[in-house]
């Protein structure tokens, strides 16, 4: 497994990331058992104190819960949380890095837009290719 | 050898050794394996101890023996020169008896004249004539050669002087030394090690030596006329 | 309980002094990564911990020992370096074959799968070998031998960027399963970092910074943008570094805790916030304060 | 985990002793070219005399092994001071090593070193007896010590074994002296040919102290104290000192 390292997010977030991107592809589903630190710190060759803190992460948002003596697993409504959290936290942000950069460069909002929905359009169309 | 060079040369041997520590190998070398290091001084130890039994196996007959006894030897030689030149002279009869006296050859010459004279040769000095007269005219001279002690260190090679080349010719008896001997010896000196609880002398052994005389006993007729020439004191009549 | 403890360590050479005043602990079963520049007393203070050299002054215990001349806390910990030494009578088979003995937990297994996994030849000399090939061959013995207090001192010198990441992968793996105590010292942080569990910073003999390598990257950020501004924003607050890249432009690199409420300001102001490398800010926390190699070409 | 399982000395020192054995292993053919240079020396005789008069001259080679036995002397000296040195003592770092283990090794290395010295030189005469037997004309050969017995030879490798100790003891304290301080470099040879000058007496009877023994316990009673003592001061004396590297 790769890990950006040259990434400002630190890695503990690059795993939870990951695998909250592994609960929305449904790979994990809920109530699944997650990997455990060990687990991660061998797929990630990262040390399996960097992995807890991503899995913490989870916990925190109780994405994840613990069974004790039996690890951690996915919690129900998870995957909606995160669609949730990502969509408030991560594309709210990358709008606003996205509307400074457009005026920066003297971008009109209706331009922007047509630029989102253009990307879109290509998009699906690689989709379908 | 000196013994200063010898022990000069064992100092630049040490040297030597040390100096073979000492040396930075080269890079491109590589060192043996310890285990064919082990397998070339187990081999080399076991050879050693191999032969350990072979020296013992080894026939030892050809060696020469050491005397066990050189001092009575050369006492009872001494004395005999001692009693020749003291004018006591033995018969033929006790030097057959006498310890550490060989006799070395035994000649019989028929005699073709009356007189008989003497020609010694050069290298025949330390040589001791003695003449005996016989009981009855036979006509017959005997001539026995002996030798005294002869010691080099422990070692009696009296029996391997060579005896003098004697011819009776026209009345005259001529005398004539064997050719230079030379003699070769190689003896072992035991290791210092074992020296030192064996009560030998670890050091080279002072190597005494003793060296023979000669007697020539001769015994001739009766009434043979003797002429002794210039050569008295070398000849004697008993 | 902690494997190393460390209390107000000196270590001095005549005058000069190695480490000073070091103190510090290394908990059971993390692996700590030592990081300082050339000369910082990185080899020092683990051969003092090895047991090689003792403290001039201060009190070093391993695993509750004091590890100078200590069989004990020597056959629990092993130190891998550039200058190992081996018989040259041993090629490298009978170096794995012969060391094996001495420690109680070695695996020959594993000694002989990386043995094999590099493509060593068995019958090599291990003078004979190149500086990287050397690296890791003592590392196979350093992982193999798991002890329960690892040491590696500069393990990569020499290793190609592949064989790097599969030491550090492969010591990774052995760790998972067996756990122990590994200190790695390094002057390059970046390609180890992620499997640290703990940082020790040291600088001129002295600890500069100990802790989890997850909180070092939170520590500081970088400041870039007009000078005047800039200096504004950051006044009164100690830098970690500061640099006039162009005229009227400058960097610096500041403690995030300093500028945590001012933070939405920041971007206000037309500076920018950017991410700033492990590396870079080991340099800037054991270097000179300001300036940099620049300022020198700069005066002449 | 935590607790500290305790090692025994004496099996890591023994370890240490079977590895070394092997890392020096190097050693010992230094020591069978010293024998063999040394032999080749021997069949050349170490004295010559000769004698004669007039009609006959005697000439005798005396042959003696005891150059071998002085060689491997020499090399137990310079094994036992290389094992003090730095390139030597590298070799410990990688193992379980403590200061007296270390040292506790080296004595059993050079001790086995001494065993095979002893043995070995030793022997060697009986191959120069077996070399003289076959290429030397044997009616000239005085058989008197050429037939060595078994006895002798035991008694010749027990105190080459011996003096090997000692010699390996003063070697290696002489080596310990100069990791102490190098100046030692300096002082031991002057003390030595100090005292060997200004007092002779002493010299020489500290010489004679061993070389003149002739009663066989008492002498290996004498060199094994000597030895316990030089290599007990040599033990001392490394474990206070640091190994650097």
């Amino acid at each position: 497994m790769i890990l950006n390292t040259d990434s400002m997010k630190p890695i503990y977030v690059q795993i939870a990331e990951w695998l909250e991107v592994e609960i929305l592809n449904s790979n994990i589903k809920e109530d699944e058992r997650i990997y455990s630190q060990y687990q991660l710190a061998d797929m990630f060759t990262v040390n399996p104190a960097t992995a807890a803190k991503g899995l913490n992460l989870l916990a925190d948002e109780n994405i994840v819960y613990k069974r004790r003596g039996l690890g951690m697993f996915v919690s129900p409504n998870a995957k909606q949380f995160i669609l949730t959290k990502r969509r408030k936290q991560n594309l709210e942000q990358m709008i606003k890095e996205l509307v400074i950069e457009a005026n920066r460069l003297d971008v009109s909002e209706s331009e922007l837009i047509m630029m989102i929905h253009n990307f879109r359009q290509d998009g699906k169309e690689e989709e379908q290719l | 050898m000196s013994r200063v060079l010898s022990q000069l040369l064992l100092f630049l041997i040490g040297i030597a050794i040390v100096f073979m520590f000492k040396f930075k190998r080269p890079k491109f070398y590589r060192p043996l394996s310890w285990k064919l290091s082990v397998l070339a001084t187990g081999l080399y130890l076991g050879v050693l101890i191999m032969l350990v039994p072979i020296l013992y196996m080894l026939p030892a007959k050809d060696f020469i023996k050491t005397a066990e006894d050189k001092d009575q030897p050369i006492a009872s030689s001494l004395n005999l020169m001692n009693n020749l030149y003291n004018q006591h002279f033995p018969t033929e009869g006790d030097l057959d008896k006498l310890k550490g006296i060989y006799k070395n050859s035994d000649q019989t010459f028929k005699l073709d004249s009356s007189k008989l004279s003497f020609n010694l040769q050069p290298g025949t000095e330390n040589y001791h004539v003695l003449i005996e007269r016989k009981d009855l005219d036979d006509g017959e001279i005997d001539v026995s050669t002996y030798v005294t002690a002869q010691y080099v260190g422990e070692v009696n090679f009296t029996k391997r002087i060579l005896p003098p080349t004697i011819s009776v010719e026209n009345g005259m008896l001529s005398l004539r030394a064997p050719d230079r001997q030379t003699f070769e010896f190689k003896q072992l000196n035991v290791d210092f090690t074992m020296a030192q609880f064996n009560n030998q002398n670890s050091s080279i052994h002072e190597m005494s030596s003793h060296f023979a005389n000669h007697i020539i006993f001769i015994r001739v007729p009766q009434s043979l006329e003797i002429n002794r020439g210039v050569l008295g004191d070398r000849i004697q009549i008993i | 309980m902690n494997v190393i403890q460390c209390r107000d360590v000196t270590k001095s050479y005549g005058q000069n002094k190695a480490l000073d005043h070091l103190s510090f602990e290394i908990g059971e079963n993390k692996i700590t990564g030592l990081i300082g520049r050339n000369g910082a007393g990185k080899t020092t203070l683990l051969k003092m911990i090895a047991g090689y050299i003792k403290p001039t002054q201060g009190e070093l215990q391993v695993f509750t020992r004091k590890p100078f001349n200590n069989l004990d806390v020597s056959a629990k910990t092993i130190f891998i370096d550039d200058n190992m030494t081996f018989p040259d009578s041993f090629r490298l088979t009978d170096i794995l074959s012969e060391v094996a003995p001495f420690y109680a937990a070695w695996n020959s297994n594993l000694a002989n799968a990386l043995f094999n996994y590099f493509s060593f030849d068995p019958n090599q000399a291990h003078s004979n070998m190149s500086k990287g090939s050397k690296s890791t061959f003592n590392s196979i013995i350093g992982i193999a031998s798991r002890c329960p207090l690892t040491i590696f001192d500069e393990p990569t010198t020499g290793m190609d960027s592949a064989v790097r990441k599969d030491f550090y992968k492969a010591l990774l793996k052995d760790y998972l399963e067996h756990p122990r105590t590994i200190l790695l010292s390094s002057h390059l942080l970046s390609e180890l970092e992620e499997i640290l569990e703990d940082i020790l910073l040291i600088d001129n003999g002295s600890k500069c910074l100990h802790l989890p390598v997850m909180e070092l990257r939170e520590l500081a950020v970088g400041i870039r943008g007009n000078k005047q501004t800039l200096l504004t924003f950051v006044e009164g607050k100690e830098l970690i570094y500061k640099e006039e890249f162009a005229k009227g432009s400058l960097y610096v690199v500041i403690k995030k805790e300093l500028i945590e409420q001012e933070f939405k300001h920041v971007r206000q102001n037309g500076l920018e916030v950017l991410p700033i490398s492990l590396d870079d800010l080991c340099v800037y926390l054991t270097g000179k304060t300001g300036g940099g190699i620049d300022d020198v070409f700069k005066r002449g | 985990m935590m607790s500290l399982k305790e090692v025994d000395l004496l099996s890591i020192s023994l370890k240490q002793y079977v590895y070394k054995l092997k890392a020096y292993s190097a050693l010992f053919y230094v020591l069978l070219l010293a024998q063999i240079i040394a032999l080749f020396f021997s069949l050349n005789g170490i004295s010559h005399m000769s004698s004669g008069n007039g009609e006959l001259s005697v000439s005798v080679n005396t042959y003696s092994a005891s150059l071998v036995i002085v060689f491997s002397f020499f090399w137990i000296l310079f094994a036992a001071i290389q094992l003090t040195t730095k390139q030597y003592k590298k070799i410990e770092n990688p193992l379980v090593t403590n200061s007296i283990s270390g040292n506790l090794s080296n004595i059993g290395f050079l001790m086995t070193a001494c065993v095979f010295g002893g043995f070995t030189s030793s022997l060697v005469g009986v191959l120069l007896r077996i070399i003289m037997y076959f290429t030397f004309d044997r009616s000239q050969i005085i058989s008197d010590e050429f037939i060595l017995a078994f006895s002798d030879l035991l008694l010749g490798i027990s105190v080459t074994i011996l003096y090997m100790v000692l010699i390996s003891g003063m070697g290696y304290l002489t080596g310990v002296l100069t990791k102490v301080s190098m100046a030692f470099v300096i002082i031991i040879p002057a003390v030595i040919i100090g005292i060997s000058k200004a007092y002779t007496e002493i010299f020489q009877s500290l010489i004679k102290f061993f070389t003149l023994e002739s009663s066989l316990p008492l002498f290996a009673l004498k060199v094994i104290i000597t030895s316990i003592l030089i290599f007990g001061v040599s033990i001392l004396l490394s474990n206070r000192g640091e190994v650097s590297q």
